[in-house]
């Protein structure tokens, strides 16, 4: 690419040219912008404003253009120049909207527009277009871990696609539990029986299809890399050792059925006639091979009645068994109770629950049950005790609100889904060792072994707006290892994670990121010269894209990075950056405003916000015309976690007053697209107290502040508290050292 | 409007909402390109008017940013509004789409300044609001809004209003002379994504949503708690602007009811768990909210969030369908009869308003959609995957964000396979 | 089986079905409580229609047949009109009833099942109520004092649909009826026959 | 207006000295006006009504109603069989459904009709006169005849229950029937349109058996009328206009109150509107007099 050329151009339309002098503004910008070529307009964002920028870039050459109009996040489809540089400042919504009418702020609303426009000119020098990152992985084939429902339907779905796909299974024999059942829950109309679970057809097309290889009795001994570039080591039960590449990987790990032995309380090992549901569905299968009705296990007599108890061991608040609700039982145990019922009408069937959960058109299926002859009991069952081939039922009948029991051949305890999540690598190794897991990945990453586990030991996932980003780029999770379901809502999950690890490829092959920056071809470039190996960058990593090499240099996989910067902003010597963000980049803008002395009664506060939410909320603010301090400049960061330190001491040295950092709440609600962003950046203003004392200042110049995208009132607020608090410790004594 | 190239590598998704953008730009991501229809002005559908999401009690819009990000920088995405499919013919791998594009009487000009709003003077109820405010003619549909472009009611159209919208603008955007187009597409697989609509309360008529105005359905409530609300964020009666602090919430309001709606529509539980919290969020422990419900469907994770409101001093649980709702005379205050079931204790219940969790009814109405997509007994989608048109979100069954959003992506994989396997490709 | 180890079998839920109008539909009721909700004499009900449901399931035959609760149906029908599930309830609190009172299980002092059976008989005997002896009857129903202690009191109101015309003393005597009684009579005895006649089938 | 035609169901109530003669009295007169021939289906027996539950068997009830409408297809072929009480109406349509719904209580039904000579093939429709005036004559056309509009009286229409559930009048709704206060203003009467009490149930059923409870029903019905400052209460109900009305004086004495609210059907209202007099709409039936309505129908035009 041939050598910089600048352009500035001043928009004049939506009231700027009447409320501030554009003129002045493109002085600034050439005079001291030193911006090459500066044009004014009265409709920049116009067919012809537009073809005027155009012509620029195509005659003139320019290469780098600075738009001092509207927010960044308007209009964005006129003001797209995809092969040059681009910096807006936000004289809109940043300046005109947010400052009141009239002749009183009219110099102070001024110099606010000059000062953004200074900012703009000093980041774009200093901003480069991106090229995209040289490492282009190009392995597109997909592995899937796990042979059961979930694997299977990921697998055949990406091969269905056109791509490659590998599945390593752990046990001998493709299927999973729904190999293992007898029917399952209707999952289109009508809702009414249980139906065959489609499994020998699904193993038929996998085992069948020209691009998916399966390894049987196997498990993944090591994985590095990254997307588009996976190695994986696989290690099969004869001892027979493989390697593949693999693009990107599928985690379908399903779940183990929660101990029955757990709960001795309600017969749990205590009786052969106490059965979970899987061990229902395995007489089931059983029965039907003999062409027999279920026989009752203790003895072979035969079933006459059956209770159902659900939520054994689950939704638990003693801290004792699994918290949480399986989500499937409920059905599951109306479906085997049809089993009975549909065998011989004259079985006592009785399902025992406290909330019945069968959403969507389960009502339907719930109706089938009842239409059987199914008995629905409300209650709380105490106890459950095996005497003969007979159990006694005890349990609270909550409607008729007395202690009740039931007298039962077979009771079925519908226990619920732990996740096969590996090993939790936020656990001290010691309390790992105590937990005895077995790796499910063996990643190689700098970060552990296993993708990172939320609540429950559930597998990561992002969880409501975006349910695929695990923390492991290219890395997803389906099924039940991720979030207790059944087999329907399995079979959607698969087939969305299958879409997300052919994105995962597509980016990797052209260089590009992942959600949520997706389609940015920046990616960190690191000075190594300049690298004192302190693994700041490694460690705080929220994506495990960094590794270690053996000199313990900081190894960047491109394709693990997600752009957050908060390598960016840990770096104590910042040789960490982007080729359009960088310490420079900010820092720039930082030393480019214009500032007034102590005399002036003029303080300056920088204000760095999060462009994820509060910026956007600064924007609203301006919509909706909140007047806020004329004194702030606010700088749009990736995330509060790409603020490296060097920007505040700077800006307090440079003689700024006050610095406000706006980003996302963290804690367990964290709702930081980075996940540790905002908190990393709370974690690091929390040492720079001693910094500021150091310069002599008073410790409230620097504050953090979580802001949510909907705070657009509060926002205006937050700054002028903030702004009276400024003038009350009065201005910064560093002005002028500058 | 200019009709956009597309061909039987093209995929089109049908409604804007947070299931049809998932679709959109998840195919879009993996180089797909993509025709993003939507009926309404503008984008986001019903997650734009909600306040938080359950159970982390975040917002909505917040998600919406990042996919209009997403959007902004992807050019395989082009997006239509105030489109609506009238009518698909062909197969898999080939359709034919008319759509239906209604005037907006404001071009790409519209650098949503806002003067045309200031320049017109008569308003009309705002759909954003569920009608319970007014906005002008000339309005920008919410902050969020994308396209950012303002849109000219066509009531105004022939009224002093437009003149005077057309006169304030400075740039020529608004356009008095725009028409009803319609259009036809050729398109590879289509992905329908048009959500869902809350039934009519009015029906419900034990609980007189018709009669008594602080029977509020939970969408409206929704607006109540949101800043850009109707009250600014208060929790106040509609019949007498009065503080609401003591609120009943009433569970399967038409769901699970064969005289109404007879699927769950799931989200309704969580829902109301979630809005006990903004009550607690307005009013702390004055603020009092009684659960009126049958089952509790707080499925898998959110089991939590259930039992943290259960642990909440401020929220009372009592297990029945409540028979009917009465107006307490002329003090607005509204009178709960039923019984609670668990042991049989009668109750008549005083609150200041009650909030119906209404349920999900799905909008597939009025298109004559080919046969491969069939309906359920409750009129959603059940998409053949042996066709081209995958339903998506809940046009297809009554989900949560999280769960409408998992299925979306997997519509767009299905429909990735189908443009696929007509290309031939293979990776 | 004693009743307390056919809990929750069902056996009465099945005996319920076979001998009550309507009866299969007790199974369907998801316990929601809208129809115990929905009575208007609800708060003299021991046991509302939902949690009969619910007893009948758990095999409480005695307390639910010797229950006073489904004589107090008014057969207004909010309970049907409500119901989710669309029970029939009405008819099945009309049904459990009959049949408490057919298998002599009806309690003894049960003044709206005397009515009741009272009406049938003044309505079949000659085709046509006789609105006298309906309200005579019933206040003699439990021996001459309590009836004359009852007529008396109610004396005001007799004297006034009298003089209103809409009461007429000869009724005693002659009133209303059908022509054709003889027709009436055979085809109920025939009616019973054939309900018999079904009994046996099943039985 | 063509003559319309229908097959008439009194019930046991609606004969002349029974409990609810002055309603068939302001029937036949609001009939002539409308030019509505009503020909009384012969030897009709009772219903049973709901009440008979524990005397009459299933069969043996549906036997009695099946009765009815084998006579109407053999007398009246091709007419509706129109009832005017709530009970007949309801207990005559819940055995058509039946019997619509079971051949095989139809066979039984006709196995034991036979003994009568009779035979039920299905054919009969059964209709309340409300729904007769509503579906086949409309407001529009009601309000026609009127000349003495009822003005100056409010009315607090009272639907009660078995005219309105489980079948009601097509188009309204359970909870809020609106008909009544639409007649109402057909014929120049100011309805109280916030009547809460409008569909709650009088206890007509227990009134013998339950006196108290039922008592207490028509207490609360009386004094929200009251409250909604109505003059009379209107029904087309002759169970709930006898209960309500006959028990005001038992309640008095009882809690001491001073209830003397008239209770009158409809069909007076209407007949007094379109000019009939005191005599014709059966106003010389009542116990409690419904004074303004005298008033206006003894008021020459």
């Amino acid at each position: 690419m041939s050598e910089m050329k600048t352009a500035a151009y001043i928009c004049q339309g939506c009231g700027i040219g009447e409320r501030l002098s554009a003129k002045q503004m493109a002085v600034v910008a050439q005079k001291e912008g030193k911006m090459q070529l500066v044009r004014e307009h009265a409709f920049l964002c116009s067919a012809e404003g537009v073809q005027m920028i155009r012509d620029d870039i195509e005659k003139e050459a320019v290469t780098h253009i600075m738009i001092a109009a509207c927010s960044r996040r308007a209009k964005t489809e006129a003001f797209n120049f995809p092969d040059v540089t681009m910096t807006r400042a936000n004289i809109r919504e940043g300046v005109i909207w947010s400052q009141p009418e009239g002749d009183a702020a009219q110099e102070i609303m001024q110099e606010m527009a000059d000062d953004y426009v200074r900012m703009g000119c000093a980041e774009i020098k200093k901003m480069k277009l991106p090229q995209g990152t040289p490492d282009k992985a190009q392995n597109k084939r997909i592995l899937v871990v796990g042979g059961g429902i979930s694997g299977l339907t990921a697998a055949l779905e990406s091969a269905e696609a056109g791509y490659e796909v590998l599945i390593v299974e752990k046990q001998k024999a493709l299927g999973g539990w729904a190999a293992r059942l007898w029917k399952r829950v209707p999952a289109k109309s009508p809702y009414t029986d249980p139906i065959d679970t489609g499994i020998v057809d699904l193993i038929a097309s996998v085992t069948q299809h020209p691009r998916i290889k399966v390894y049987l009795n196997a498990t993944i001994a090591q994985t590095s890399g990254a997307p588009g570039r996976f190695l994986v080591h696989i290690a099969t039960e004869n001892g027979a050792a493989a390697t593949e590449e693999v693009g990107a990987i599928v985690q379908a790990s399903g779940f183990t059925n929660y101990d029955i032995n757990k709960l001795p309380e309600l017969g749990g090992g205590k009786s052969q006639n106490v059965v979970d549901q899987a061990g229902l569905e395995q007489l089931a299968i059983e029965a039907a091979r003999q062409g027999q009705p279920v026989r009752r296990p203790s003895d072979g007599g035969e079933v006459s009645s059956v209770a159902f108890i659900q939520c054994a061991g689950q939704r638990d608040e003693s801290g004792k068994h699994l918290p949480y609700c399986s989500g499937h039982c409920c059905n599951t145990s109306i479906k085997q109770a049809m089993y009975f019922k549909d065998s011989n009408p004259g079985i006592d069937t009785v399902v025992i629950y406290t909330d019945l959960r069968t959403p969507g058109m389960g009502e339907d299926f719930y109706r089938s049950g009842q239409n059987r002859g199914v008995t629905f009991t409300k209650g709380m069952v105490s106890e459950v005790a095996a005497h003969g081939n007979s159990c006694t039922v005890k349990f609270k009948d909550i409607i008729l609100n007395e202690d009740s029991s039931i007298e039962a051949d077979l009771v079925v305890l519908a226990t619920g889904q732990v996740p096969n999540s590996g090993v939790n690598i936020d656990l001290a190794e010691d309390a790992q060792a105590e937990a005895k897991p077995v790796s499910i990945l063996n990643l190689t990453y700098r970060q552990g072994k296993d993708l990172p586990q939320l609540k429950h030991g559930l597998t990561d996932s992002h969880f409501i707006c975006f349910p695929y980003e695990t923390r492991r780029t290219g890395i997803y999770a389906a099924g039940p290892v991720r979030r207790p379901m059944d087999i329907a809502q399995a079979t959607e999950d698969a087939t969305g994670a299958a879409l997300k690890a052919i994105q995962a490829v597509e980016n990797a092959s052209l260089g590009r990121a992942a959600h949520p920056r997706s389609g940015d071809l920046s990616f960190p470039i690191v000075r190594l010269e300049g690298c004192t190996q302190c693994k700041r960058c490694t460690v705080e990593c929220p994506f495990g894209a960094i590794d270690e090499d053996e000199k313990r240099y900081p190894v960047f996989n491109e394709s693990r990075c997600r752009r957050c910067g908060t390598c960016m902003g840990a770096c104590p010597v910042r040789v960490i950056s982007f080729e359009n963000y960088s310490p420079d980049s900010i820092g720039n803008q930082i030393k480019a405003v214009d500032m007034p002395d102590e005399f002036s009664e003029k303080p300056r506060i920088l204000v760095l916000a999060c462009e994820n939410d509060a910026y956007p909320a600064l924007d609203m603010a301006g919509m909706q015309r909140k007047v806020y301090s004329a004194f702030v400049r606010v700088i749009p960061v990736r995330c509060l976690g790409s603020v490296n330190t060097v920007w505040i001491t700077d800006a307090l040295n440079g003689g700024w007053d006050g610095v406000m950092m706006m980003g996302c709440k963290h804690g367990d609600d964290y709702q930081c697209h980075f996940i540790k962003g905002s908190e990393l950046a709370n974690y690091r203003m929390g040492k720079i107290d001693d910094t500021l004392k150091q310069l002599g200042l008073e410790t409230e110049r620097v504050t953090t502040c979580a802001v949510a995208i909907t705070d657009s009132a509060r926002v205006a607020q937050l700054i002028n508290d903030y702004a009276a608090k400024i003038q009350e410790i009065g201005m910064s004594p560093m002005k002028g050292f500058a | 409007m200019t009709t956009p190239i597309a061909t039987s590598q093209t995929i089109l998704v049908v409604g804007g909402g947070i299931s049809g953008m998932t679709a959109a730009l998840e195919a879009a991501e993996c180089g797909k390109q993509v025709i993003l229809l939507e009926k309404s002005p503008t984008l986001g559908g019903r997650t734009a008017l909600l306040y938080r999401y359950f159970p982390k009690l975040c917002h909505p819009v917040c998600g919406l940013e990042i996919n209009l990000r997403r959007l902004k920088g992807n050019r395989n995405v082009r997006v239509m509004t105030m489109a609506e499919v009238s009518r698909i013919t062909g197969t898999r791998g080939k359709y034919t789409v008319t759509i239906n594009i209604a005037p907006r009487y404001v071009n790409g000009n519209c650098t949503a300044c806002g003067e045309c709003a200031r320049a017109v003077s008569s308003e009309i109820p705002n759909p954003y609001n569920y009608g319970l405010d007014k906005m002008k003619v000339a309005y920008l549909p919410h902050d969020m809004a994308y396209p950012l472009r303002y849109v000219l009611d066509p009531s105004a159209i022939g009224t002093a209003d437009a003149e005077q919208a057309r006169a304030a603008c400075k740039y020529d955007a608004i356009d008095l002379g725009m028409q009803p187009e319609t259009i036809e597409l050729t398109v590879g697989a289509v992905i329908w994504a048009t959500g869902w609509q809350p039934y009519d309360a009015a029906k419900i008529q034990p609980y007189g949503y018709d009669r008594f105005p602080n029977v509020i359905t939970s969408l409206e409530f929704e607006r109540f708690t949101d800043l850009r609300g109707p009250t600014g964020g208060k929790i106040l009666r509609p019949s007498d602007g009065k503080e609401a602090k003591n609120i009943a919430f009433i569970q399967c309001a038409g769901s699970r009811d064969e005289n109404h709606l007879r699927h769950c529509s799931r989200i309704c539980c969580m829902a109301s768990l979630k809005q006990t919290q903004y009550v607690r969020e307005v009013y702390g422990e004055e603020g009092k909210s009684t659960i009126y419900y049958i089952d509790i469907r707080a499925i898998d994770r959110f089991e939590d969030f259930y039992q943290k409101v259960q642990n909440d001093s401020t929220v009372k649980f009592i297990k029945s369908k409540v028979a009917r709702v009465a107006q307490d005379g002329n003090s607005g205050d509204l009178i709960l009869h039923g019984v609670d079931t668990e042991g049989y204790h009668r109750y008549a219940n005083n609150h200041d308003l009650v909030v119906l969790a209404i349920g999900m009814e799905p909008s597939v109405k009025g298109v004559d959609i080919p046969a491969e997509i069939i309906a359920d007994a409750s009129g959603f989608l059940e998409s053949e995957t042996s066709g081209g048109i995958f339903g998506a979100g809940c046009a297809a069954s009554p989900l949560d964000v999280n769960r409408s959003v998992q299925h979306a992506t997997a519509a767009a994989l299905r429909a990735i396979q189908v443009i696929n396997k007509t290309a031939g490709v293979e990776i | 089986m004693n009743e307390l180890n056919i809990k929750y079998h069902n056996n009465f839920l099945k005996e319920v079905e076979e001998n009550i109008e309507e009866g299969e539909w007790i199974k369907m009721c998801m316990q929601c409580g809208v129809c115990s909700g929905s009575c208007p004499l609800g708060p003299y009900w021991a046991h509302p229609p939902q949690e009969l449901f619910m007893m009948i399931r758990a095999g409480k035959r005695e307390q639910v047949l010797r229950s006073d609760s489904m004589w107090m149906c008014t057969s207004c029908y909010n309970c049907v009109v409500r119901c989710p599930r669309k029970l029939p309830i009405t008819q099945i609190m009309h049904g459990i009833a009959a049949y408490a009172n057919n298998l002599g299980m009806a309690p003894k002092i049960q003044p709206t099942r005397d009515f009741s059976i009272l009406f049938w008989k003044n309505c079949t005997r000659t085709g046509r109520v006789n609105e006298l002896r309906l309200t005579l009857g019933l206040y003699f129903n439990d021996g001459l004092v309590a009836g004359i202690k009852k007529g008396w009191a109610m004396r005001n109101i007799g004297l006034g649909l009298m003089r209103a015309g809409r009461l007429n003393l000869f009724e005693l005597f002659k009133g209303h009826e059908c022509k054709d009684q003889k027709g009436i009579h055979a085809m109920l005895k025939k009616a019973a026959e054939i309900e018999q006649r079904h009994k046996h089938l099943t039985a | 207006m063509a003559k319309k035609e229908y097959a008439f169901y009194p019930g046991c109530s609606s004969q002349l000295r029974a409990s609810a003669a002055n309603y068939l009295v302001s029937t036949n007169s609001m009939c002539k006006v409308l030019d509505i021939k009503m020909t009384t289906i012969p030897d009709w027996n009772c219903c049973g009504a709901s009440i008979s539950y524990a005397g009459g068997s299933e069969l043996s009830r549906l036997v009695m109603n099946a009765r009815n409408f084998a006579l109407s297809e053999t007398h009246l072929p091709d007419q509706d069989i129109v009832a005017t009480c709530a009970a007949c109406w309801l207990g005559a349509r819940e055995a058509k459904h039946k019997l619509e719904a079971s051949p095989q209580l139809l066979a039984d039904t006709n196995e034991a009709l036979h003994e009568a000579g009779l035979n039920y093939n299905g054919k009969a429709k059964i209709r309340h006169m409300v729904e007769v005036l509503i579906e086949d004559f409309g407001y529009e056309t009601l309000g026609k005849p009127v000349v003495k509009p009822l003005e100056g009286i409010k009315f607090a229409g009272y639907v009660g229950c078995q005219t309105n559930r489980p079948f009601g009048i097509a188009g309204e709704s359970f909870e809020n029937p609106k008909y009544l206060d639409k007649l109402i203003e057909t014929v120049g009467g100011e309805a109280a349109i916030q009547y809460e009490q409008k569909v709650t149930c009088c206890g007509g059923a227990l009134a013998f058996s339950e006196p108290e409870k039922s008592q207490k029903q028509i207490r609360d019905i009386v004094e929200s009328a009251y409250d909604q400052g109505a003059d009379m209460i209107v029904t087309p109900c002759p169970l709930c206009q006898a209960n309500v009305e006959v028990y005001q004086s038992e309640i008095n004495k009882k809690y001491g109150t001073r209830l003397a609210m008239p209770v009158t059907y409809y069909s007076q209202l209407m007949t007094v509107a379109y000019g009939g007099t005191a005599k014709e709409a059966g106003l010389d039936g009542h116990i409690i007099q419904p004074k303004k309505l005298q008033d206006i129908a003894d008021k020459q035009l």
